[in-house]
């Protein structure tokens, strides 16, 4: 297996255009606990501006830590007296998330981004599955209201271990056409299994939708599942992977997946700055959940 | 001192392995505002890079274990050179080999490209064996192998290209090193790389960053010490323009700057700006 | 393994130099509840120590100069160590010497007296010859003087006193150290001191800390799985009972506390209570 | 020179009897900027009951810091629901007694104390002066308290550069018969030169008092001048030292201080475990300027 990053093209975030990362200092707008996970609103200038939907923030995670935490972008506000500003959901498990959720209002922080390349638009107003699972289904609320801009039908399907993992339902029927949820113990929505949560309900809801387009943002073992099923019913799909790294600006390699590129041979690409959004039929799901880049 | 001396880039670029492919990293400031850009370490093929997780954090550092990922010589030479040659940077090469002969045919081949600042030969990896890298270490035969790998890559290189030799932040062992590199032809040195160490999982990995940075610099000292005549680069744990002053105080010509980049990625363009004018390696090594 | 090894007391205890004379750490639990009590490094004559300042911060580590202040031999078994093993410490003496000649009459008077439950023989201060003691580091001739200071100091011990020898914490090297040192006699390791480094105003001076735990950590891992029959005291950064735990997984059989009892005085008692009745070197070593 | 620090005789902080030290973890209860100083109240349960006039608290200085800061005990007091509580005044200098003095009513951190030996108080209701120079001055408050009750008469000096860093001169009048004010700028009391605050004051002061004892909390070389000046006049002198050092607790060995034993012999004593306080005849003034050991 030979692999490099994918080179000689110039990818969008590296470029010194607009869309470009930019890193500033941010300042904690508002922060306000709903279920297990904490709603954090960050002024950012020039940040949000340049977002566009499946791109992440890199936050620092106090010191002595030196690894930045990344986080999707849940939306953009227009905050008066601070232009505007960036919301991020954290899921405070470890200690660089327990950081960031526990920042009172007024505190300033180093914010790095949009980080990584944008889920892909369809040019033509397809149907759209998007596939959500707990925090990470963060990145699908502003992608389905551009989706939505462009005609496109939305259909969503959220899914978490409990009621109070589950991301804004309430919020989805808002812009999705039909929302389906799922949860492991049954708190809300479906039951559906711990170990394949959306395994029932997603070829239900791919048949029903008559998806084109399949967006996941999800685990790995999930994301690996939604690509299956999405290449089994036929529809194209892009995938928007947690990996981990270290820094979130491609500059360290720390956070390889394995990517089959256009000529058919795998590559180890960089999540955070090839990514974090790949074509579902282009990553060795197998591969990375065995550990290997 | 060698007449290439007073042409190695500095007083501020980025470390091996953590500027990415320059791409990242211009995203942020012009890369020909720095003294240089280094490359991540190039071998003969393209290199996939070990398994996940591959660089955790520690306290005041971090653990690496990237394996050298990179895409080869022959893709390096076509895309990714040209492209930062292009945007105006200075561009360090580093490379590692499995033999000698290797290092010698990475030498020739990069120091036939137009447009590179220098050659940095990466003698420091803190587990070559694991990466099917030649053991330039230990014992005293390994020694005279890095020895034979300066020799070789100073006869390949053009007269005119500066030839760096990258050595582990060890103080007890750099001069007795630095000593035989400079009889086999080395214009300058970068001190140090990452230390050994143990990932949290029980593989081998390295240290890198502030928590280190007494250890490095007091490599620095010893080097400006015992042989004033033979620039070197200060690298491990500079994250300041502080730290950037105490390294070039302790006898360095330049800093390179690693982990601090992994953190915030305009570190080296903000230690570059704050260093500024001071570029004393320009006088010829006046300390 | 030695018939000693089983009698090398842990599984957690201070590290040389960081437990004050005992009184200062005995206000903060008894010294009878840690594996055991290590003293200063004692030398044959008192030391003043070196200058100002001794011990300096630097991130997630401690540089240090103290210089090996101690009261000399005489004083230390006429006052220090009677009071230690009244308290129902099992004491560890920590001993340095100007000559293979001090080392073994620093073994051959400290085995005499009573209450002694291992003697650890410091071959790791970061910059012997500044403190003028012996150089056992390199080159290799170094190396024998560590050899032949080891099998002095075994003559001169009674059989039933552990000895123990203190090395850098180098990967690369700890393993060849420690064959001629098993060789020579040792019963066991501790590994490593502090890395030699550069203090801020240019003086040498040695970094310990959480900073070079994951180095510690390695060389640990090499020489268990290289030398498995020789118990190793893991030592550096150890501030947690997660950290002992991770040392002891690595495979040592026991672990010591420096820099963290000078952040936190109950680091080594809290230790001991966390790590608890997991004495796995009680099993005589097995992993 | 043979040198150790004083073995043998059971040092006071170290046996563990009910005035030694406890680690334990605080509480900020209050915390007021007065002039160059941050005055902090610290819940420290059991810390205060043991603190004696003369000792000091050590605290943590924030990661990646591993270093503690000493500070002088200000004062005792009782406070509901936390039972009893310490004062120390910050001089925000440097990141960690910055770090400190920023802190925010209500956060927690370690607190190791009290620390070191006290004043010896004199049997006898004699007169007594007290030298004090700008935060330094924070423990000869106490002291005053509890000469006073034994009777002594209680004369004090107090310096500073400038009246921002002078400490509670108004309080320092309730408890002592007469009080003299030095500042380098003049900007209250008597201007004294920057580099001999007390030069001038000084002789008249112990002159006027007929000083039987003198107690010092100063800088190094204010201290000097003290111990000379004392011993000049005859009077017995106890010098508080602020050597730098990094545990605080005995355990380094980093805060080296030349002192002669009674032996005549100088030893380099540990100012945080065998002081802070020290008579001031018996340290080698000159080698601690030099830094030597
Ligand atoms: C593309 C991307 C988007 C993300 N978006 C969000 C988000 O919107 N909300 C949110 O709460 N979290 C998100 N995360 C995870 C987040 O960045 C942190 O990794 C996570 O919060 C754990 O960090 P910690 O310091 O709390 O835990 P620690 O255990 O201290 O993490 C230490 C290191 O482990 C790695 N790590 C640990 N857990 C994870 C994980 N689950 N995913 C990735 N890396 C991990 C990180 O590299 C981190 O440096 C995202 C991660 C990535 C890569
Ligand atoms: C016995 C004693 C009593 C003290 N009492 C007080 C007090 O009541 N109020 C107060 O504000 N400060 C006091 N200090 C000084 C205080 O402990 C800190 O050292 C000082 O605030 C500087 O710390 P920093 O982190 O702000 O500065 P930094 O520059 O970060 O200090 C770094 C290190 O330098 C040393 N250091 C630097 N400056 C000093 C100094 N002036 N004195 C001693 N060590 C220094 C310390 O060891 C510290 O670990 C006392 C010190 C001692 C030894
Ligand atoms: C993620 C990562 C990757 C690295 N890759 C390389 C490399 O390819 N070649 C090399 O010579 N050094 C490599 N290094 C070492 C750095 O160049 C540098 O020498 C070291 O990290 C110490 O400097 P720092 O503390 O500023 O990071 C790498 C370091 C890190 C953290
Ligand atoms: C202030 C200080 C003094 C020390 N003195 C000694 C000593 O006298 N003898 C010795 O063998 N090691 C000495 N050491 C090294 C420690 O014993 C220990 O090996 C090292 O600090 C690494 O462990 P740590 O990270 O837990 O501190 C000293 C360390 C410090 C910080
Ligand atoms: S996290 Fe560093 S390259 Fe992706
Ligand atoms: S500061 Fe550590 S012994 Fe005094």
């Amino acid at each position: 297996m030979t692999s490099t990053p994918p080179p000689g093209d110039p990818a969008p975030t590296a470029a010194p255009t607009p869309t470009g990362p930019v890193h500033v200092i941010g300042e904690i707008l508002h922060s306000r606990r709903t279920g297990a996970y904490q709603h954090v609103t960050l002024a950012a200038p020039d940040v949000a501006e340049r977002v566009r939907p499946g791109t992440v923030v890199a936050l620092t995670a106090g010191e002595p830590r030196l690894g930045r935490r990344l986080f999707w972008v849940r939306g953009v506000r227009t905050v008066g007296g601070f232009g505007s500003a960036v919301e991020i959901v954290v899921e405070p498990t470890g200690p660089g998330s327990r950081w960031v959720a526990e920042l009172p209002v007024g505190a300033r922080l180093p914010v790095t981004g949009p980080l990584g390349r944008p889920f892909s638009l369809p040019r033509d107003p397809v149907s759209c599955v998007l596939v959500g699972e707990e925090v990470a289904a963060a990145c699908l609320y502003p992608l389905a209201l551009r989706l939505k801009e462009r005609g496109c039908a939305v259909t969503m399907l959220l899914g978490a271990r409990s009621e109070s993992h589950l991301l804004a339902a309430l919020e989805a029927r808002r812009t999705a056409r039909s929302v389906t949820v799922v949860t492991a113990d049954g708190s809300v929505g479906r039951k559906g299994p711990a170990d394949d949560l959306f395994g029932a309900a997603l070829p239900e809801v791919l048949e029903r939708a008559a998806a084109d387009v399949v967006y996941a943002a999800a685990t790995t073992p999930s994301l690996a599942r939604v690509a299956r099923a999405a290449e089994h019913h036929g529809a194209w799909c892009q995938t928007a992977l947690t990996q981990p790294g270290v820094c979130g600006t491609g500059l360290c390699q720390g956070c390889a997946v394995p990517v089959a590129g256009e000529d058919g041979l795998v590559r180890s690409a960089r999540a955070c700055a090839d990514g974090p959004v790949f074509r579902g039929d282009r990553v060795r799901w197998d591969e990375l959940a065995g550990g290997a880049p | 001192m060698s007449a290439n001396a007073a042409r190695i880039p500095g007083p501020v670029m980025n470390a091996a392995g953590c500027g990415g492919t320059g791409r990242e990293l211009a995203a942020y400031g012009d890369l020909s505002a720095l003294g240089a850009f280094v490359t991540r370490t190039i071998t003969l093929t393209p290199r996939t890079g070990g398994s996940m997780p591959r660089v955790v954090e520690t306290p005041s550092g971090l653990l690496h274990a990237v394996g050298l990922q990179n895409p080869g010589l022959d893709r390096f030479l076509a895309t990714e050179l040209p492209w930062l040659v292009r945007q105006g940077a200075r561009v360090v090469v580093s490379i590692a080999g499995e033999s000698v002969v290797e290092h010698a045919e990475l030498a020739r081949r990069v120091g036939q490209s137009p447009g590179v600042a220098a050659v940095e030969v990466d003698l420091a990896e803190p587990d070559p064996p694991a990466w099917g890298l030649l053991e330039t270490r230990e014992p005293i035969a390994s020694a005279l192998v890095a020895t034979r790998v300066i020799s070789s890559c100073r006869r390949e290189l053009p007269r005119d290209v500066p030839l760096l030799a990258k050595l582990r932040p060890d103080p007890v062992r750099v001069v007795d090193q630095a000593y035989g590199l400079l009889e086999a032809g080395v214009d300058g040195l970068v001190v140090g790389h990452a230390l050994p160490a143990l990932m949290p999982d029980g593989r081998s990995g390295a240290l890198s960053g502030p928590a280190l940075f007494p250890v490095a610099r007091r490599c620095v000292a010893e080097l400006a010490a015992a042989v004033p005549d033979l620039p070197v680069i200060g690298c491990g744990g500079v994250g300041s323009t502080a730290d950037a002053h105490a390294m070039l105080d302790a006898g360095a010509v330049a800093v390179q700057i690693g982990t601090a980049l992994l953190h915030d990625p305009t570190a080296v363009h903000r230690i570059a700006a704050g260093v500024g004018g001071d570029r004393r390696h320009d006088t010829g090594g006046a300390r």
